[in-house]
């Protein structure tokens, strides 16, 4: 079958099979969540409860009046323990709403179904999303309601389903689409009305084969186009999935608007459907427990707040020799130091295995396995100097900041050079050095 | 202007602010004539001259001179000594002459010896003058003796035409071409920053 | 005094007083200079024109000489050519001295080159290359002997011996050399030598 | 459980297999039958030769290392073996041994250490090696002697590009015969000798893709253009491009020493205009210049081009507009 | 005759070139900023590049933008280092001589691992990844103030913290910038009392991830609220002049260190 | 014929720079970045040119026919000091920008060997006006090529980890000297 796909890339070892036939199932809600207050792109939501409050499941505890943010909710009954820093995967602690469940799942009263979801108009629908707390839930966690309301000047035609799940290790989105298609499909449809596009296409890599022939035979009337696409990492990447899928080119320091195009995962957009058809806001999310550190991997739809731990126990436990946590994929997740961290809205996997505790580090030797293999078409070992020697003008020249910190040019060097940690750290300088400057 | 001994004045020009190792002037004449000793002796003999000359002229007539023209006179008294040292040598060593090609007249625009007139000698006595060119040019010297005495035994076995290596020594041609020149004065630039940083640890 | 014509008299008192100093050393150096230059190439003369007492030049153009040796008694007994050409690196000056009759070489003398030290400068070794010039024929052009030989004996009349390594500086000078010896050829023959003894043909 | 059990790390967490000294020991490799054809050909010479470059490479290399307080398992990466192999397999089988040392101490310094050592170095390393012996003992780097299997009596033994350029060998239709050639029964270089051994080799590290295949089929079609026009015009003046492209060191130079992925450029369009670089003053070289074989002068003076090469050839990013 | 000829030469030359020289002057006067031609006086004209500039008059223009070091002038030697410095230099007036302090006294023993850290051993970049040290806000300790100090003034000690040469120290400042977790800090030379603690967690977390951390106790604050107050979780000296030496030993009582004097000798 | 011969080998075989050692001043100073190498080699050719020019002119009109050869030095470097000078100053009062591009790298340029060394080897080596006017025109290009090569590498070494000892001159000075072992392959080129 003839598949589409986008220049340069890896292909690194899939891993999937450990999970990818398991379905999805409900983690037990724990008896206290975590609920951190920050947990999306953007500025971080204010505390709309307080210690002792008594709180619903779906209720809104958090808000921030800043466009560029979303909205965060209980994903359980109970009552608030306190208000207060906790840990949190992305690094440093944050303020978090710690619950105590009490088992009910009573759910909020204010929560409305809408009858006829597909006929509401796109500021209902944006305003629905926003009100959901609903964000990106590929990894990335960007405000959902912010995709939606693209600029006036840059009309939108083409909405582009990611379900490439591009990442070793994980099938969460590849489980979503054979248990939820309509759910997805119906969401996409109203991204489409949202933002007055033409049609949708739903990209799905060539390793989801039975996603394809499932769909295929839904028949669906919406204007929807299903593509096949190479395995290939990082074909979920906006910028190289648009230039796979159209033939695109998002422009340097652009968005997907500017080439027309909306790009949603796929959670993300049964997230909508539900929020819409249901009311449900975001308070539990899909995400794959793998990895060969995990004693029985698993696919599971776990409550926002929910700790590491309670999803690995869930699992069978770690393993002895399992000696790294990964948030995420392995490509682009988060090491974790402890397990004792919340699952948040952009958790899409836990992941653990044995790691070598030795990196053995080589000069670079110019094979240049980084230039070919980066989607962005940068010279990755070059960016890498400058950045360890503080050039950062001439790193930003080189384009830096176009890195999307993929780690094909890691994965595929030689040499062993921690080469995306370096580039996050000369992007990290210069966007100091802009602050420092604007300020 | 901080004051120094005589000694001191004329001792910094030997190591300190060697003109060659610690400053990189002259680096022209250094790689070009460094391919026997005896072509160093006479180089570094001409600037010796030059440089002296020049610097006690300078300095006594600093104050006639508008700091217009002082370049266009500077210039002019360095290239009179320079065409002295240059006939002298062609009258009465014409080998040398010959061999030093026109090296001898771009003593001329040695940094060394112009830098010395506008950084020393037009703003200090004569005394100071002659002892600060004298250290200057023994620098000067010294540097030319080192490369062209590493240049020569490496590249020819000899010293000063006296065959010092014995007879097993094959001669590295390459030290007498301009690629040894380069290399051999760089590696040397790097020894001598390797001394000054020991020695300034050992002062520490 | 205002500023500019400060400036002018002190330059050109400078001018002046430098321009006193430089003439005067180049009056004391002048002669000496020629002198020389004179000795170097009688020097030369006499080493490819053995016997020469006295010579004159006969012609004469740019970067071409032609010298007249005379014995003690005032009769030509050969050519010293002066003569010029691009070597491996830079120009090769040369003097080759001839019979008077152009039949054979006498000798070749390097004046100054600047090839590679330690390989085309074996030009000017006499036990290496120069020796091997010694009487040559002149009556064709001569030709270069590959591989070097070790001694006189293995060469023809008009071959010479090739340094090892350095075939090109070699070939250069075998090159100036036949160049000249036809050029030398052409001009007796044409009768341009200047002041040429009759008596001696 | 306690709480540093896991690593902390920056992404990603996944790494393909490749590795420095693989791409390394798969050069090595390459190089076995050349290495196998000079045995064969030079016999115990080409043993000691060999023993002696690669072991004087890696002393000096382990000094350096160790003086600079680098990670000594960068010794065994395997680029110091194969700086002293490609060194050996570029000299004349009948240096005296002490000059094979000067060159390999070279090499690793002048060609690698001064630049901060493994990937900072601007030149190849056993070029810059082999370009020093060549300018310090021409006399020696010059002398050949005939393989043992082929015993010509003649005192000075001259490679096939020396025949073409200083006896006028194509002129007397004296020119070493390609099947000579091919299989290497001829004087020169160690490692230089057999194409065919060379080609073996180069065949193996295109297949395992471990050299930029631009490079070399740049260089060879440029060189093989250049020496077929002049060939065109006059057979009896100029040799063939088959005779061009196996004699001296053009294969070993084209697949193995220009190919240095720390010396070449960076991006495809980069390594054309540096193949063809290297092929055009091959050609000149050969042709025309004072020396009989231009490959290692070609592949050092291109190096030098490509810092130069590589800023103005750089990969266009992702959604870059082109300005011009 | 012959020997006329030279000097008029000579003179002529000086002659036409000073006249030229002088017209050019008065004619093609460009402005500029007078400082160029006071730091230009003040070189040695060689124009011989050895600054890597293309002479001395654009060294002088590079060192008035301040993209040359005043001493980059390698020909002149100490004088014309001295002079340009004395053109550019602005006087500097009386001010409290400050000093760099290492906010954190989370040595390698007192505070704990977050994990096994194989990233880049820079502070900059461990940070990014969340730290390698259990405390958010403490000493990374791969010492990125080490190699920020142009005077050589920090360098890191055994204990995993690093030390400040108070000699050497000119209050710089480019630790301070340096510091991804912000715990270096310019303070009067004469403050004795400082609180080494950034965490602004509050109670078992601090403890957990550091025996030297400030819990957020308060004892310091209710010791001496005139001079300390806590904020955030974590005690913070106000005016530190204003700490009464009698009240001190009430303030050393903090249960973990975390406020304390540099030198006790120095005072009761 | 015997012009392009001479242009070559001024700019590849005897290269002002690798070969003569003139201009070692600005090539190890004004080498640290490609733009600026390229501007001061632009530069130096312009001067080169103009010196060929009028230095031809006072050897051949004046020095020679009065026998003053013992004033070369310093008729040379006068005139070409004061003619520097003038363009310098001329450039920048019509030209602000082909002052910026150019004009900041004459000063430089009077006291460097090279323009110098030009005139004298000129005169040294007795070349008529076309000559000496190609013989500028190359040496120039030569130390253009020379220097901006250079820059390009050690724009490349400033990301590398060079010894401590051997940053900046010593390690230019090394690589010119492998630079020129380079060069070296077109020796002989010239017939």
């Amino acid at each position: 079958m003839k598949t589409k796909t986008f220049p340069h890339g890896i292909h690194p070892q899939e891993l999937k099979e450990a999970t990818s036939h398991t379905s999805l199932q409900p983690l037990p809600a724990p008896e206290k969540v975590i609920i951190p207050l920050h947990q999306h792109f953007g500025s971080p939501a204010e505390p709309l409860v307080k210690k002792g409050d008594e709180v619903f499941m779906g209720q809104k505890i958090g808000e921030s009046k800043s466009f560029f943010s979303a909205c965060v909710h209980s994903s359980v009954s109970g009552k608030v323990m306190k208000v207060e820093n906790y840990n949190h995967p992305l690094g440093n602690p944050v303020p978090a709403v710690t619950i105590s469940n009490d088992g009910d799942d009573r759910v909020f009263p204010e929560i409305k179904k809408h009858k006829n979801p597909l006929s509401l108009n796109p500021e209902k629908i944006r305003h629905i999303v926003k009100d959901a707390g609903i964000v990106g839930l590929g990894g990335a966690a960007f405000p959902t309601a912010v995709k939606l309301s693209p600029p006036k000047d840059k009309p939108i035609d083409t909405i582009i389903i990611n379900g490439c799940e591009c990442e070793p290790l994980l099938t969460a989105d590849h489980r979503l689409m054979l248990e939820y298609p309509d759910e997805i499909i119906q969401g996409a449809e109203l991204v489409r009305i949202a933002t007055g596009a033409e049609k949708i296409i739903l990209g799905i890599e060539n390793n989801k084969q039975d996603v394809y022939k499932l769909l295929q035979k839904k028949n669906y009337t919406f204007p929807l186009e299903i593509s096949l696409l190479k395995t290939k990492y990082p074909q979920g990447a906006e910028k190289n999935l648009i230039s796979a899928l159209l033939k695109r080119v998002v422009p340097r320091g652009g968005l997907p608007f500017d080439v027309g195009v909306v790009v949603q995962n796929v959670g993300t957009v049964k997230a909508i459907w539900d929020a819409v058809n249901t009311g449900k806001p975001l308070y539990e999310r899909a995400l794959t427990v793998s990895g060969a550190g995990i004693t029985s991997p698993k696919n599971l739809i776990v409550r926002i707040g929910s700790l590491f731990q309670n999803a690995i126990d869930y699992c069978g436990g770690l393993q002895d020799s399992a000696n790294i946590l990964v948030m995420g994929g392995p490509m682009m997740g988060l090491a974790q130091g402890t397990p004792d961290v919340p699952v948040i809205k952009g958790t899409s996997g836990i992941l653990a295995w044995a790691e070598p505790e030795q990196i053995t580090e080589h000069n670079c030797i110019s094979c240049r396995r980084c230039v070919t293999h980066c989607p962005m078409g940068l010279v990755p070992t070059q960016l890498m100097k400058y950045s360890k020697l503080d050039y950062l003008s001439e790193a930003e020249s080189r384009g830096i900041m176009d890195c999307v910190e993929c780690g094909s040019c890691q994965y595929s060097c030689p040499a062993g050079i921690p080469l995306v940690h370096w580039l996050r750290v000369g992007k990290n300088k210069i966007t100091d050095l802009k602050r420092k400057k604007s300020a | 202007m901080p004051s120094k001994s005589v000694g001191a004045e004329y001792i910094k020009g030997l190591w300190e602010e060697n003109p060659v190792f610690r400053q990189l002037l002259g680096m022209c004449p250094i790689l070009a004539v460094t391919n026997a000793v005896i072509n160093g002796i006479a180089m570094g003999l001409a600037t010796y001259f030059v440089l002296i000359l020049s610097s006690v002229v300078v300095s006594s007539i600093k104050k006639l001179i508008p700091s217009q023209v002082r370049i266009a006179s500077y210039i002019v008294i360095i290239a009179t000594f320079v065409t002295i040292a240059d006939r002298f040598m062609a009258a009465f060593f014409p080998p040398i002459s010959k061999s030093l090609g026109p090296y001898i007249p771009l003593i001329v625009v040695n940094c060394i010896i112009l830098g010395r007139q506008e950084a020393f000698s037009s703003k200090n006595s004569v005394g100071r003058s002659l002892v600060d060119a004298l250290g200057m040019s023994t620098g000067f010297i010294l540097a030319l003796l080192v490369l062209s005495s590493i240049r020569e035994i490496l590249g020819m076995g000899t010293f000063l035409g006296h065959q010092v290596m014995g007879a097993w020594f094959k001669p590295w041609i390459i030290m007498i071409l301009p690629a040894g020149a380069f290399i051999t004065l760089g590696i040397l630039l790097a020894v001598a920053l390797v001394i000054e940083s020991e020695t300034k640890k050992r002062k520490n | 005094m205002n500023l500019s014509a400060r400036m002018i008299v002190v330059l050109t008192a400078v001018g002046l007083i430098s321009g006193s100093l430089m003439a005067v050393v180049g009056m004391l150096t002048k002669d000496r200079i020629a002198l020389n230059r004179q000795q170097e190439i009688e020097a030369a003369i006499l080493e490819v024109v053995p016997g020469t007492d006295t010579s004159e030049e006969l012609f004469t153009e740019k970067n071409f000489t032609i010298y007249g040796g005379k014995n003690r008694d005032g009769n030509l007994i050969g050519y010293a050519v002066y003569t010029s050409g691009t070597g491996f690196q830079d120009i090769i000056s040369l003097m080759f001295g001839t019979d008077p009759n152009i039949t054979k070489i006498n000798a070749l003398s390097i004046l100054e080159q600047k090839e590679t030290p330690g390989l085309g400068a074996k030009i000017t070794d006499k036990e290496l290359f120069l020796r091997f010039w010694d009487n040559k024929n002149a009556g064709s052009a001569l030709s270069l002997r590959k591989p070097a030989v070790r001694s006189q004996d293995e060469l023809a009349a008009n071959e010479v011996n090739t340094i090892t390594g350095a075939t090109i500086s070699s070939d250069k000078v075998l090159s100036i050399v036949n160049q000249s010896l036809e050029k030398l050829k052409q001009i007796k023959q044409a009768g341009k030598l200047i002041s040429e003894d009759n008596d001696a043909e | 459980m306690t709480n540093n059990r896991f690593i902390l790390k920056s992404s990603p967490h996944f790494k393909g297999k490749d590795s420095v000294p693989k791409i390394m020991y798969a050069v090595i490799i390459s190089l076995i039958p050349a290495i196998a054809a000079s045995f064969y050909f030079f016999r115990i010479r080409a043993l000691l030769i060999y023993l002696l470059s690669v072991s004087a490479c890696l002393i000096t290399e382990a000094v350096f290392l160790k003086a600079r307080k680098k990670p000594m398992h960068s010794l065994w990466d395997g680029s110091a073996i194969i700086t002293g192999l490609l060194l050996a397999m570029t000299l004349p089988p009948s240096l005296s041994l002490e000059i094979v040392v000067i060159g390999a101490v070279v090499s690793i310094t002048l060609g690698k250490h001064v630049f901060g050592g493994l990937g900072d170095n601007i030149f190849n390393p056993a070029l810059v090696g082999r370009a020093f012996l060549q300018v310090a003992f021409p006399v020696a780097m010059t002398t050949w002697i005939p393989p043992v299997t082929n015993q010509i009596n003649t005192a000075t033994y001259a490679t096939p590009l020396g025949n073409l350029k200083f006896q006028a060998a194509a002129a007397q239709g004296a020119l070493t015969p390609l099947k000579d050639l091919f299989w290497g029964n001829i004087g020169g270089c160690l490692g230089e000798t057999s194409a065919v051994a060379l080609l073996l080799g180069a065949a193996f590290l295109l297949y395992k893709r471990a050299i930029d295949w631009r490079i070399p089929v740049g260089i060879i079609s440029i060189l093989t253009v250049f020496t077929g026009i002049f060939w065109l015009t006059g057979p009896d003046k100029y040799a063939s491009p088959a005779f061009h492209f196996l004699a001296g060191g053009l294969i070993i130079g084209a697949f193995f020493m220009a190919t240095d992925m720390v010396t070449s450029p960076i991006s495809p369009l980069g390594a054309w205009i540096y193949a063809l670089g290297i092929g055009l003053l091959i050609g000149i070289i050969r042709l025309f210049g004072g020396f009989p074989e231009g490959v290692m002068f070609s592949i050092l003076l291109m190096n030098t081009f490509v810092p130069l090469i590589n800023r103005y050839t750089r990969p266009r990013i992702l959604g870059e507009r082109s300005t011009h | 005759m012959d020997v006329l000829i030279p000097i008029l030469t000579m003179g002529a030359l000086g002659l036409i070139f000073s006249v030229g020289l002088a017209i050019a002057y008065q004619k093609l006067k460009v402005e500029e900023d007078p400082k160029v031609a006071i730091i230009s006086e003040a070189l040695p004209q060689a124009n011989c590049g050895a600054c890597g500039y293309s002479g001395c008059r654009a060294f002088a223009e590079a060192v008035i933008k301040g993209e040359a070091e005043t001493n980059g002038c390698p020909v002149g030697g100490e004088e014309t280092i001295i002079k340009i410095a004395e053109i550019m230099g602005v006087k500097a007036g009386e001010v409290v001589k400050k000093i760099a302090r290492i906010l954190c006294h989370g040595d390698t023993e007192a505070a704990k691992d977050r994990g096994i850290y194989l990233g880049i051993t820079t502070c900059y970049a461990a940070n990014l990844t969340g730290g390698n040290k259990l405390c958010p806000y403490g000493c990374l300790g791969f010492g990125d103030c080490v190699l920020a100090c142009p005077f050589d003034a920090i360098h890191m000690g055994g204990d995993g913290l690093p030390v400040v040469d108070g000699k050497k120290c000119t209050a710089c400042g480019k630790c301070v910038e340096a510091c991804p977790r912000n715990i270096i800090e310019l303070v009067p030379l004469a403050q004795n009392m400082l609180v080494f603690c950034r965490n602004l967690d509050k109670g078992i977390a601090p403890k957990k991830a550091c025996k030297n951390a400030c819990i957020g106790c308060g004892i310091c604050a209710r010791a001496c609220p005139e001079a300390i107050i806590m904020e955030n979780n974590l005690a913070i000296i106000k005016d530190y002049k204003k700490i009464d030496p009698e009240k001190i030993p009430a303030i050393e009582k903090c249960p973990t260190n975390a406020i304390g004097r540099l030198f006790k000798e120095d005072e009761g | 014929m015997e012009l392009l011969t001479l242009f070559i080998a001024a700019i590849l075989v005897n290269n002002f720079v690798l070969y003569y050692f003139l201009g070692i001043c600005p090539f190890l100073g004004v080498s640290k970045k490609i733009d600026s190498a390229f501007s001061m080699g632009l530069a130096v050719t312009f001067v080169m040119t103009i010196t060929a020019v009028v230095s031809w002119m006072i050897n051949h009109w004046i020095l020679i026919p009065y026998n003053l050869d013992y004033l070369q030095i310093v008729s040379f470097i006068l005139v070409i000091a004061a003619l520097v000078q003038l363009v310098e100053m001329f450039i920048r009062k019509i030209s602000p920008p082909l002052y910026q591009a150019l004009g900041i790298y004459l000063p430089l340029i009077t006291t460097n060997c090279a323009i110098m060394g030009l005139a004298l080897l000129a005169a040294l080596k007795d070349y008529g006006f076309a000559k000496t006017v190609v013989f500028g025109v190359g040496s120039g290009l030569g130390f253009t090529l020379a220097i901006v090569l250079m820059a390009g590498i050690r724009e490349q070494l400033d990301l590398a980890d060079v010894p401590e000892p051997l940053k900046g001159a010593g390690i230019a000075l090394i690589i010119a000297g492998i630079i020129a072992l380079a060069f070296t392959g077109f020796s002989g080129m010239i017939n």
